[in-house]
């Protein structure tokens, strides 16, 4: 039940920040909507662990400023790659274990590794993690393990 | 600036409209119809039609690109080419838009504050509807205050016209697919 | 407006215009869909991130800001999602990678 | 020029670019990879030309373009994982 009003929280925090206009009747309106909203996310199961996990709150705080660092780093990298007249890619494809035990967190590093400009992830195959990355650099940097530490850890810190 | 980028906008559109007409597989139709909404869009929100720009996106963007790909999934993926001479319909085409251009001549210059739409009851609607709906969009309050009944009705029936076209598409999907276990995949 | 603001959106507006046209070329130059993707993901996150974050400091402390926040984070979420789509509905369509090394050990 | 007619400018000028690779194709991919930039694309034009026109609230709508972006391009990845579409060999294969 806690995740339901949370998750009506945050609705009704949207409905605020983008209606503007400060009125008994638009107020309520938004927290009915809001309410209902979340009732409904209730009975669809969505809001669970998965579909709203507020648990993560606070990990979330330090992971995110290191993930930025690296997503200006690595889109720095390939913007020198394409700005290059020899486009120097060379393309490979790899598997990168990835440690998370939670779905949350697996989908955490997974984004993670799409998001980093240079490396995609294609699949998920058991506990390994297809991964095309823009050159053999890239793709050696994942495999070293570094963002897979800092998910656990992300995970971990729950 | 407001010129340059109605301009581009433009020039854009009429560059994906020309490649629609081009190209023959229609999942490639169906992104390039998705690319064309996004411009259309940001193209009517330049000119300031806000609410139409809204519409444009959702309706052409969101549930156009979902409809046409259910539609896709019940026939083939290429467009067969025509059995008739295209001649006809072109003329036709080119007749129906040089019509419509002619008849843009009379209308009034885009923006002018003189016209009977901005001078006659557009004016009215501005000063009151505040007033007397207390909803702060005027698009709004007319569509769901001073025309609400009218509004009900379309809606009933945009709405009964959306659950007949899913229990269509639903239906022939569930009967296509026994079928392919019968034959295989056609 | 303080100065110092006034020239941090410029940089960043005008960095984010550069990235968005880098991407942009990169989408062009690169020989590959999977390649296009990392160049696609330029515009997704510099891009994107910078020319907000642009906006965010022109705006100062508004409701304006607030909204331009929930692009950012619905892009972030977003962005890599629909790029996950794309590559691995390529794989199951078996659409082959140009790839210089493979070190999936496949050899597709 | 102020500094949003620059970034105005680098958008259209990035939006033209992607538009060539939406039109140029060649697979169906590249036509939905490139699309996905148009939407993301138009949301920053969006935003910058209320900055553009002096009218910030256009931004709401940027949002909605945020959202529809997504779910289009999903729609049509998932025809494609899950629809038995037979795609022409000359558009499904890069």
């Amino acid at each position: 039940m806690g995740r339901v009003i949370s998750m009506a929280i945050v609705l009704l925090v949207f409905w605020l920040t983008l209606s503007g206009h400060y009125t008994t009747f638009l107020i309520t309106s938004g927290v009915i909507s809001a309410v209902a909203i979340a009732l409904l996310a209730y009975r669809m199961d969505v809001a669970d662990r998965e579909g709203h996990p507020i648990h993560l709150g606070l990990s979330a705080l330090t992971y995110w400023p290191w993930l930025v660092w690296q997503i200006i780093l690595s889109a720095l990298n390939v913007t020198r790659i394409i700005i290059n007249p020899s486009l120097p890619i060379s393309p490979t494809l790899t598997r990168v274990k990835m440690s998370q035990k939670t779905d949350v967190a697996r989908v955490t590093y997974a984004n993670s590794i799409t998001l980093t400009p240079g490396t995609i992830s294609v699949d998920i195959e058991g506990d390994e993690i297809l991964v095309h990355a823009i050159t053999r650099d890239n793709a050696s940097d994942l495999e070293a393990g570094g963002m897979d530490r800092r998910c656990t850890q992300f995970e971990g810190s729950v | 600036m407001e010129f340059l980028i109605n301009l581009v906008l433009l020039l854009f559109l009429s560059a994906v409209t020309i490649a629609i007409i081009g190209v023959r597989n229609l999942f490639a139709v169906v992104v390039l119809g998705g690319a064309y909404s996004f411009l259309m869009a940001t193209l009517l929100i330049a000119m300031d039609a806000v609410d139409v720009g809204m519409t444009e996106a959702a309706v052409g963007a969101g549930v156009s690109t979902v409809l046409l790909l259910s539609a896709l999934h019940l026939t083939k993926t290429d467009e067969a080419p025509g059995r008739h001479s295209n001649v006809l319909p072109m003329a036709l085409s080119v007749l129906t838009g040089l019509a419509l251009v002619y008849g843009t001549w009379d209308l009034p210059r885009y923006g002018d504050a003189d016209t009977p739409m901005n001078t006659y009851v557009g004016a009215e609607y501005l000063e009151r509807s505040i007033d007397e709906t207390t909803v702060p969009n005027v698009v709004t309050s007319v569509l769901a205050s001073y025309r609400g009944y009218d509004t009900l009705g379309e809606t009933a029936v945009i709405f009964t016209a959306g659950i007949g076209v899913l229990m269509l598409l639903k239906g022939r999907r569930r009967r296509k697919d026994e079928d392919g276990e019968d034959e295989g995949r056609s | 407006m303080d100065v110092a603001l006034y020239f941090l959106s410029w940089a960043l507006l005008a960095g984010g215009g550069f990235f968005c046209v880098v991407g942009a070329v990169g989408l062009l130059r690169m020989p590959d869909a999977f390649t296009r993707l990392h160049a696609a993901s330029i515009i997704d996150t510099l891009g994107v991130g910078m020319i907000i974050a642009g906006l965010m400091v022109q705006s100062g402390l508004t409701l304006t800001t607030a909204r331009l926040g929930i692009i950012l984070v619905l892009v972030f979420f977003t962005s890599p999602v629909a790029s996950h789509a794309i590559a691995r509905s390529m794989r199951h369509r078996n659409v082959k990678p140009v790839l210089s090394e493979d070190r999936t050990g496949e050899g597709s | 020029m102020t500094m949003f007619t620059v970034a105005a400018l680098a958008l259209l000028v990035s939006l033209g670019l992607v538009l060539v690779r939406v039109l140029k194709g060649p697979s169906i991919f590249d036509r939905v990879i490139a699309g996905n930039s148009v939407g993301t694309l138009s949301v920053l034009l969006l935003a910058v030309i209320g900055y553009v026109f002096g009218r910030p609230e256009f931004i709401d709508l940027a949002i909605t373009y945020a959202l529809l972006n997504v779910i289009g391009t999903i729609a049509v990845l998932k025809f494609f994982r899950y629809g038995d579409l037979g795609v022409g060999e000359d558009e499904a294969g890069s």
